[in-house]
């Protein structure tokens, strides 16, 4: 199984994305974005800054999806996870799974981030409004 | 030995990192108390935050010594 | 809900997917494809053709979706099933979800595709080796 | 009534479609049996297949007329 792990500042585009077809005995491939939302408790916000204790969040990632990976075996799981200030509407993690079935890519997606929710130590910081990220973006 | 603060415990602390001296090796309990000391808004914090040595969550039996980078990892929120 | 749902005889492009940011309370996105293998029935094939019974095929996969969405409402999902000669390695089908968190859009992507294999009247028919694929181009 | 047939039924009927009078409406099982005097080879896969009237699963107790749209459907495969 081959694991890609990554931390990034920058906005996580499309086209990084995607190993479709190149794994021969690949019937499934799923990828999921998850996104900064518009509101967070129930105000209205235009960004989230994100902060990680880098080394060990992508060797943590690496150890769970190692540890799931014993259950529901993928040929390839890739996580960008983005840090730093990250304005509504972009991604804040992409999850890209290639695996021989949808089962086992399912699996893999879900408890993947169940448990890097629980265990990975990367934090949401305070949301920005609009006028703070209007700010940061001048400065 | 260096101490790392992340999120809300960098604001406590007024730090993102701290140089400790250990004249010898001390277990978890210890270590807070020392951290507590310097840093009485940590009590607080304390029961949900676990403590990372060398990039990794310690088990019930961890000692440190002042080669080691320990982190203190507050309930995190990624994804 | 928005529901989309289309049958093609065309290659399933990347490019016609992704709504990502374009909803605004959309916090998750997930995209699955279902490839076909080089092998079926431990023969190496070099294509699949399938055939559906296409009124009946859209009308039950928007029931399905409506159905699973009273339990699990996303934002948006989005099925493309490709019909005729399909290569190995290209996706016969593609399934985009949007929705406001992770878990209804996995909830839904998983059930879909369940129940698009127990109901769906699409069919994969005999398995072609690559002389036949090889013929077919021909013509 | 237009009767359509699907995946293997096509190579057992020779057909794809074929059409049949009805001079008053009928359950299923009085149209299967109109179907497998037409086509023996269809008994052995009647456990197997569904019947669509009109683009939806028929319920128990399906009438069909002249009008309809019959598709039998075996066991689906896409995805």
């Amino acid at each position: 199984m081959q694991v890609e792990i990554q931390l990034t500042r920058q906005r996580i585009g499309v086209s990084r994305f995607r190993s479709s077809g190149l794994l021969a005995e690949q019937g499934a491939e799923v990828e999921f974005c998850g996104l900064v939302r518009g509101q967070e408790n129930g105000m209205a916000i235009a960004a989230l800054e994100y902060e990680a204790y880098s080394p060990m969040a992508e060797r943590e990632m690496r150890r769970i999806i190692e540890d799931i990976g014993r259950r529901h075996r993928c040929l390839l799981v890739r996580v960008i996870h983005r840090i730093g200030v990250v304005p509504v509407g972009e991604a804040a993690i992409c999850v890209d799974i290639a695996a021989r079935h949808r089962a086992e890519a399912f699996a893999m997606l879900a408890e993947f981030m169940d448990r890097l929710k629980q265990d990975v130590p990367i934090w949401k910081r305070q949301p920005l409004t609009a006028d703070a990220l209007a700010e940061l973006k001048a400065k | 030995m260096k101490i790392l603060f992340f999120a809300h415990l960098k604001t406590v602390t007024g730090q993102a990192e701290l140089g400790l001296s250990l004249n010898e090796p001390v277990d978890a309990n210890t270590l807070w108390e020392r951290l507590i000391a310097l840093h009485p808004g940590l009590a607080r914090y304390r029961p949900s935050v676990r403590l990372a040595q060398n990039g990794e969550y310690i088990g019930s039996k961890a000692q440190f010594s002042d080669i080691d980078e320990v982190a203190l990892i507050p309930p995190v929120s990624g994804g």
